[in-house]
């Protein structure tokens, strides 16, 4: 049903149209109750199940899509302007993303994630005349296809080994015998390395650096947020369809968590370029969702945290590239720490703005940021792994660096620049709708 | 309750509230012009007055009461109260403190009264009197504090007056480096007193931490408590009172203008040591091995002020050393528990000391500043009243009979015999020999043989009335306190002992008259043999020696204000810098330095895994599926 | 015989993986990529053949169309490549880098 | 209405700050506008503290559900305990306002969101509202130094934000195992003190979370060897801010440690009580000699500040009631005497353009009411019988010498090693020969004296008149060493044991 509108919508093309079709959604979704799990079972025949944590992580992709079409308008306004398949392509990955997050079947999964993928392999390279843009690009799509043909790989594997693709039905499968089959660890394994890959986490993360890099702000900012979620609403369904399939991986997850988390912050520390360093504390907050996923199985409280954190990080880190993207100036002129030196003092609301973000995602209260972090740890300790959520703690400690370091120089350095910006509401708008949200969701922590 | 008098609390308080007064004038007007010094004079001297008219009728009602139940308490309000742990805000008058209250308040009226001649002209007139009245108002919280924490707060309050009166003059460097000095190292002694105190109190202080409590709880103290407690308090007393090791500070303090040093460095202010260990007598005479330590150490701070007060060139240093040595005496007496005796020192010498620091400030009055007593000589005509008075004062302190230092002095020195302790007995003689050596080298140098210095000479004068009248009545003190308390072989019964019998505990060892007698003769013909080659040395007028071998040693004080400096001062400052020069930087520092180097360079290094080819992120991914594709086979098997 | 069919598809996987890791040309990387797609898919045929079900082939078909579009963007990509540099190895696009 | 006065507290400061760094507003309307928030809380808190009965419990509670999930609650409340903590707070904001005139209106904003952050921490009752108060607290500090501070305030705010963040996340992983682990105990979850206090911990993952616990307060009290960030951070930030720093913030890591970490982990406390006391003390000692070394005032303050801690720490740690009631007397005590003191070097620098030492001299006798003001404050600082430092100061030593003597006498020397750099320090600036830049120095005007009368009289009152303090703090204080001598008897034994001095003493 929603799905069917976003896919009408390809015609329309005007930005305010999208970002209306994005709103209404958006109240659709929120509207939709439980109840339609029973019409999807019957329509797709058991493929795709919405419940209350897919529910929310739609919520979280329409809002991402939402703002994201929101920033695009200024963007585009001081950079090579777009056509109007940008927007179309744009609801092709969400459409992607929202099948991603009902789907209950390995085979349904991968090619939502394919549309996923291939849409957003066009945002990435969506600038052709940029040199950047298409290697962004190449990396990407390289990277992501090899990924990919794990998945399927995997997908095959785990045919072989429980016969069937549904979730359902490997569960089933796994309760009557077990997970340990060599076949379906391998395919397992093989599975989540592709959606290790699209969540960036240690060792798959090299690729994300340079596709942040190199990707126009606005869809960075989708990327970061939109995919994320819907990868981890997926890996979570997966991962949740079998307490004893949980169990097997904890340990694999346990060390990707901490191995993810560190990495990041060591490469986020080196960086020069604020993308660059965003790109790298995507890479830990991937760290801390799959503390999430290790604890995942004690109870569907972690569902929620799951989708709780999700939502926090989105609108921190959307927020910080719909400011970006106005501020960065012509053709993204400016990205580098330097640049911002001094912005507090020529644009101290942005500035202010900027500030509530990388807050948030560091984790300081009253914040969504540390909402969720707070979650995350409260679950890592009910599910027992105190290890690692010290170990979380101790990463958010070393990610404090670099997000102080932004701040720092937006503050307490002189202004070198006058940061002179296309004259266009949307995108300072959607910051500051971002900034509510932020404090909003930080104060309000409705965990559904 | 007929011991209850609500009117203890205000003696302490007049001389507060004078110097508020006084103080708030000051400051008001210091910078623009000040009131007259008529007025700062006489407020100044109200407090001290009336609370020695107050201190006489506590006297006279402590007088009326029987013998056993003397006392009156006050108390005020609750100071603190904390669980077992009760203050209160209480003055007690006993015997003792009723002793110690008349001759404080009397002594520092006089004091005070001479000050208003010494200090005219000064700029900082009412500063000065304010100081000297909160020194007052503190030093009789001190004495009719009922319980060790009120004591304490007089305690601390006449060491700081000490120090802003020691650094009085604050221009010159080194008088506030006394001032420094004094404070200091009456701290340490007040560390010692603190923990004392705390060690007392969690011993038999949870019923009541007043003196009367405490006296009632004493038989409870074990031996090794009492013993840590008698001992950590005397650790205050030497502070307060300028006893080995503690002593330094008190030659200095002479920087003060000379009523400062008459009032608290010789009359009142470093007696409070010995008033101190008198009041706690009901723990000390629990513990002789205490008590033998504070005699012991008592008698060598005798012996060895006395050996540097004999070659002294400034006057004020002499009178300075010379109270160290009678304030040993005064140890010797209470650590011998002849608490009654070194009381009645404590009292006299009160007055000739006083005496005699006024008599010097009256000489360095007239000479201008002159404190050197090689630069005066033949005073004796110009400044009659000065001279005779403090000859007066010189035959008390040097225990020459019937002046009444000899009465308090032999009282001591026969306790100590008396009680066993040949040894000090023996110290103490040859050191009331020495006293009246340096004493009358002191009166014949500047009094006696030719002026030295003939201009100075010829402008020197009998200080005006405001100043000798003073001097006069304590020179009056000096010759007669002795006879209140005289003791029974000349016909009188030791009154002042049995007056103060009931706060102290105490028991009169007997001996035989004849050794009383003995003793007394012995030491009278060392005074005198002191006395004697004093005169043959200096009486015509001999010149400024020049010090060798043993005499240039102690003229030096031994270098102990070198030693100090160099074993505990320099240290101290090095260990500040060193601390914060290259230990808090370099090893206090070391996690947080170490910790961001790591994650800095680690950062970096990171770096170089991003190279930006896209094949070799396909191999990290390859990498990392083997190595866990590994791991999982393992596992599985 | 189920065992053949999957050690030839692991064959061809490992050899997709090689190439994509030590070719350097775009065009070769990606036909390596679509070599892995196709041993997943022969994995599935041979699953189907073994569990009985034809579910298997049906998702190698739609396994196939992914593929499809997957080669159709990565020749348009290809293309622009070559605009920009004129050459198709992959080490040349290392600007992003650090 | 009343019923609401903590509420009220915490975000009038809040709100105005944020309003006054939104709006458009000139400076003086700024700081006028800081003025009377602040003075409002301070009438505020000073009918809250008549109001106080003195009872051993909470007053003033309000509680409400926040996060329903995981029993997070808005629940504020006061007891002994933080009575002294938010009066001190409410006091001493409204003296920088009046003090300092030239900075900007975001200086002023911050400032007032700094008090509400702070008198929320004092208020909450619940850990995770607390943590949430606690870390805000941070943020204008950091923003402060950073933006207003001397020449290394870069290093410095870096220093401090990161050091403490490090320590108050360490607290939060901490925090939610205790949260956990009372969900386990009984059922349902719970962060309010009350409930926690429960609890009943142990093993190796309460030993850590207790570590951590006290980490975090040990980096903000600060307690050795984490006072590192201190001395840049005192030194390079603005002199309000190192005022509110050592006045304030640091009193809340102490009085955390009382109301979150005692009654949680008895047990912990009680075994490393020993260790923590030691890190007190040789703090103390520590701090107190580096300070010597000082040539800047205000570097110089800045150890004092951290010597002092070392003994009001050392007090809690001691748990026996003297010292417990000393150390948090202590804490208005030194709030008033060092914090100001802080202001007076900051009075200095302003009038001076210099802090240090060997510039300095005669100020005595061009500024007699500002020597006068700085010696009483200076004396109180160092204990002296009369002020407010003196009652404090010796119930610590008191307590700290039944609790083991030798800590005891060590924590004495804190007499001696306070004397020693004070009156140096106070002999270099204030007495000898006047220099060049002294000479132009001119005495506090009428509105300083009456800004800085109040607070010199409340050190001698409080020095005097203690009683109407402790009498409010001592029940609650009571209750504290109560209810933590009933769950760890037995350790409070073993403890006692090392002090063999005593052990005599208990006939």
């Amino acid at each position: 049903m929603l799905l069917s509108a976003f896919e009408k919508v390809k015609l329309e093309n005007a930005p305010f149209v999208s970002m209306g079709f994005f709103a209404a959604a958006f109240v659709m979704q929120l509207t939709a109750g439980n109840h339609e799990s029973a019409l999807y079972g019957s329509v797709f025949n058991g493929m795709f199940v919405s419940n209350s944590f897919t529910q929310a992580a739609g919520l979280v992709i329409i809002g991402c899509g939402f703002f994201t079409a929101m920033t695009c308008l200024t963007y585009f306004k001081q950079n090579n302007p777009c056509t109007m398949e940008f927007y179309s392509v744009l609801f092709f990955a969400t459409g992607g993303m929202l099948m991603l997050t009902l789907s209950r079947e390995l085979i349904t999964s991968f090619i939502s994630l394919e549309i996923m993928s291939l849409a957003i392999y066009i945002l990435v390279g969506y600038d052709r005349k940029r040199v950047t843009s298409t290697e962004a690009l190449l990396k990407y799509l390289l990277l992501g296809a090899f990924a990919g043909s794990f998945f399927v790989m995997g997908s095959a594997l785990v045919y072989g080994g429980a016969g069937s693709t549904k979730f359902a039905e490997i569960s089933s499968f796994i309760s009557t015998h077990s997970a340990g089959t060599p076949l379906l660890i391998g395919g397992a394994f093989f599975i989540f390395v592709a959606f290790l890959f699209k969540v960036a986490a240690f060792p798959f993360h090299a690729w994300v650096i340079d596709v942040y890099d190199g990707a126009a702000t606005p869809v960075t900012g989708f990327m970061a947020t939109a995919l994320k979620a819907a990868t981890f609403t997926v890996f979570a369904n997966f991962l949740a369809l079998n307490g004893a399939m949980q169990k097997e991986w904890i340990d694999f997850l346990f060390y990707i968590a901490l191995f993810t988390m560190f990495g990041g912050n060591l490469i986020a520390i080196g960086q020069s370029n604020i993308k660059r360093m965003l790109a790298a504390s995507g890479i830990v907050h991937s760290g801390y969702l799959l503390i999430a996923l290790v604890a995942i199985s004690t109870e569907s409280f972690s569902g929620s945290v799951i989708a709780y954190y999700l939502a926090a990080y989105s609108v921190g880190t959307l927020g910080i590239f719909a400011a970006l993207s106005y501020l960065g100036g012509k053709g993204e002129s400016r990205m580098s720490f330097d640049d911002f030196k001094g912005l507090a003092k020529v644009r101290p609301y942005s500035a202010a703005a900027i500030a509530v973000f990388l807050l948030s995602m560091a984790g300081i209260p009253p914040t969504a940021g540390f909402m969720g972090k707070f979650y995350i740890i409260t679950s890592a300790i009910s599910a027992n792994q105190m290890a690692l959520a010290v170990f979380g703690v101790i990463s958010s400690i070393l990610s404090m660096w670099y997000y102080l370091r932004l701040i720092i120089i937006m503050y307490f350095q002189e202004p070198e620049d006058t940061f002179e910006i296309e004259n266009s509401i949307f995108a300072p708008a959607c910051t500051f709708i971002l900034v509510f949200c932020v404090f909003a969701l930080g104060l309000y922590p409705i965990v559904i | 309750m007929e011991h209850t008098v609500s009117y203890l609390g205000l003696i302490p308080l007049f001389p507060l509230l004078g110097a508020l007064i006084l103080g708030v004038m000051h400051i008001s007007t210091c910078t623009g012009k000040p009131f007259s010094e008529k007025l700062y004079g006489v407020l100044g001297c109200i407090g001290p007055v009336i609370s020695f008219i107050y201190a006489l009728i506590v006297y006279f009602q402590l007088k009326g009461m029987p013998a056993d139940s003397r006392f009156l308490i006050h108390d005020a309000f609750t100071w603190f109260s904390v669980g077992d742990l009760h203050i209160t805000m209480g003055f007690l008058a006993d015997p003792l403190s009723s002793l110690m209250l008349v001759f404080v308040t009397f002594i520092g009226s006089l004091i005070h009264i001479y000050s208003v001649g010494y200090m005219s002209g000064d700029e900082n007139f009412g500063k000065f009197f304010s100081y000297m009245n909160l020194f007052l108002g503190s030093m009789l919280i001190l004495v009719l504090g009922s319980g060790p924490v009120v004591m304490f707060v007089g305690w601390e309050g006449v060491g700081l007056c000490s120090y802003l009166l020691i650094s009085f003059y604050c221009k010159d460097t080194d008088n506030v480096l006394a001032g420094n000095k004094a404070f200091i190292v009456n701290r340490i002694g007040d560390l010692g007193f603190v923990l004392g105190m705390a060690f007392l109190f969690w011993a038999i202080g949870a019923s009541g931490f007043d003196y009367l409590s405490l006296r009632e709880n004493s038989h409870l103290l074990t031996p090794g408590i009492g013993l840590v407690v008698c001992l950590l308090l005397f650790v205050g007393a030497c502070g307060k009172s300028a006893q080995i090791p503690l002593y330094v500070w008190l030659p200095d303090a002479m920087a003060g203008p000379t009523p400062v040093s008459a009032l608290i460095h010789a009359a009142t202010m470093v007696t409070a040591g010995v008033y101190m260990v008198a009041r706690f007598s009901f723990i000390y005479a629990h513990v002789p091995v205490a008590g033998a330590v504070v005699a012991w150490i008592g008698i060598l701070t005798a012996l060895l002020a006395a050996i540097f007060g004999m070659f002294q060139h400034d006057i004020k240093k002499i009178l300075a050393y010379s109270t160290v040595s009678q304030l040993g005496y005064m140890f010797a007496g209470v650590g011998v528990a002849a608490y009654s005796a070194g009381i009645f020192h404590v009292f006299t010498h009160a007055f000739f000391k006083a005496l005699l620091f006024l008599g010097a400030g009256s000489v360095i009055y007239a000479l201008h500043h002159q404190q050197n007593i090689w630069k005066m000589g033949g005073l004796k005509e110009k400044m009659p009243k000065t001279y005779w008075s403090m000859l007066i004062g010189a035959l008390a302190l040097a225990g020459f009979p019937p002046f009444s230092g000899f009465f308090s002095k032999d009282e001591i020195l026969f306790s100590a015999l008396a009680s066993g302790h040949t040894g000090i007995w023996f110290i103490g003689v040859a050191v009331a020999g020495i006293t009246a050596y340096y004493t009358f080298r002191l009166i014949f140098v500047v009094f006696h043989g030719q002026p030295r210095d003939k201009k100075a000479f010829d402008h020197a004068e009998d200080a005006p009335a405001v100043m000798t009248i003073p001097l006069m009545v304590l020179a009056f003190g000096a010759l007669c306190a002795g006879f209140l308390n005289l003791p029974g072989i000349f016909g009188g019964n030791l009154n002042v002992s049995h007056w103060l019998a009931p706060s102290l505990v105490e028991h009169h060892p007997h001996t035989s008259l004849t050794v009383e007698l003995l003793a007394m003769a012995l030491t009278i013909a060392i005074i005198v043999t002191g006395i004697v080659i004093a005169y043959k040395k200096f009486a015509s007028g001999a010149e400024e020696p020049e010090y060798t071998g043993f005499a240039k040693f102690a003229y030096n004080k031994f270098y102990v204000d070198e030693l100090y400096n160099t074993v505990f001062v320099q240290p101290y400052k090095a260990i500040g810098s060193v601390i914060w020069k290259s230990l808090e930087p370099n090893v206090t520092d070391i996690h947080v330095k170490v910790s961001s180097w790591l994650y800095r360079k680690a950062g970096t290094g990171f770096k170089i895994f991003q190279v930006g080819y896209v094949r070799v992120y396909a191999v990290y991914m390859v990498i990392g599926l083997s190595i866990i594709s590994l791991l999982l086979s393992q596992s599985l098997n | 015989m189920i065992q053949n069919y999957l050690i030839l598809s692991v064959i061809l996987f490992c050899i997709g993986i090689l190439g994509v890791v030590s070719r350097r040309n775009v065009l070769i990387v990606f036909m390596s990529i679509e070599l892995m797609l196709n041993a997943a898919n022969l994995a599935f045929i041979a699953f189907s053949r073994f569990h009985e079900s034809m579910d298997g082939h049906v998702l190698a078909l739609m396994v196939m169309a992914v593929a499809a579009a997957e080669a159709a963007l990565a020749l348009a990509v290809v293309i622009l490549l070559h605009k920009h540099k004129g050459k198709l190895d992959t080490d040349v696009f290392s600007l992003l880098k650090g | 209405m009343f019923q609401y006065v903590l509420s009220v507290m915490i975000f009038m400061p809040l709100l105005a700050g944020l309003f006054v760094l939104a709006a458009p507003i000139s400076k003086g309307i700024a700081r006028l506008a800081g003025f009377i928030v602040t003075g409002i809380i301070l009438l505020l808190g000073i009918e809250l503290f008549l109001g106080f009965s003195g009872s051993a419990g909470m007053e003033y509670v309000e509680s409400r559900v926040w996060i329903e999930s995981l029993g997070v609650n808005y629940s504020l409340g006061v007891d002994g305990i933080s009575l002294l903590v938010l009066f001190t707070c409410a006091l001493l904001f409204p003296l920088i306002f009046v003090v300092f005139s030239t900075r900007t209106k975001g200086f002023y904003a911050n400032l007032l969101i700094c008090q509400g952050a702070m008198i929320g921490a004092i208020c909450a009752t619940d850990l995770v509202l607390f943590y949430i108060f606690w870390e805000i607290m941070l943020l204008p500090i950091f923003f402060m130094i950073g933006l207003y501070g001397g020449p290394g305030r870069l290093a410095a705010t870096l220093k401090i934000t990161l050091y403490t963040i490090a320590g108050s996340l360490l607290m939060l992983a901490a925090l939610v195992y205790v949260g956990v682990a009372y969900h386990t105990q009984f059922g349902e979850w719970s962060f309010n003190i009350v409930q926690l206090a429960k609890l009943n911990l142990s093993g190796g993952y309460a030993v850590l979370a207790f570590v951590m616990f006290m980490l975090a307060f040990a980096i903000k009290i600060p307690l050795f060897p984490f006072h590192t960030w201190l001395p840049d951070a005192y030194t390079e930030a603005p002199t309000s801010t190192t005022f509110v720093l050592s006045a304030i913030m640091a009193k809340i890591g102490v009085y955390a440690v009382i109301r979150f970490v005692i009654p949680v982990f008895e047990i912990e406390f009680a075994r490393f009580a020993i260790l923590l006391s030691l890190a007190g003390v040789v703090g103390m000692m520590y701090c107190g000699l580096a300070a010597i070394a000082q040539k800047d005032i205000k570097r110089m303050l800045a150890f004092s500040s951290a010597s002092h801690m070392g003994v009001i720490a050392l007090g809690v740690f001691c748990m026996n009631v003297q010292a417990l009631t000393g150390s948090l007397f202590q804490i208005v005590a030194h709030a008033t005497s060092t914090g100001v003191l802080f202001l007076f070097v900051g009075l200095m620098e302003e009038k001076m353009q210099t802090r240090n030492i060997t510039d300095l001299g005669g100020i005595a006798y061009r500024a007699p009411i500002f020597a006068t003001f700085f010696a009483i404050a200076m004396l109180a600082s160092v204990g002296l019988p009369g002020t407010s430092g003196f009652i404090g100061e010796f119930l610590i030593i008191l307590g700290a010498v039944k609790f083991n003597a030798f800590i005891g006498i060590l924590s004495g020397t804190t007499l001696i090693i306070g004397v020693c750099y004070m009156l140096w320090m106070f002999q270099r600036v204030f007495f000898e020969k006047p220099k060049e830049l002294t000479e132009k120095f001119t005495d506090l005007n009428m509105t300083e004296v009456l800004t800085f009368l109040p607070v010199i009289l409340l050190i001698i009152f409080m020095g005097i008149f203690p009683q109407p303090f402790l009498k409010k703090i001592e029940p609650a204080a009571q209750k504290h060493i109560a209810e933590f001598s009933t769950v760890a008897p037995t350790v409070i034994v073993d403890t006692t044991v090392p002090s063999e001095g005593l052990n005599h003493q208990k006939n």
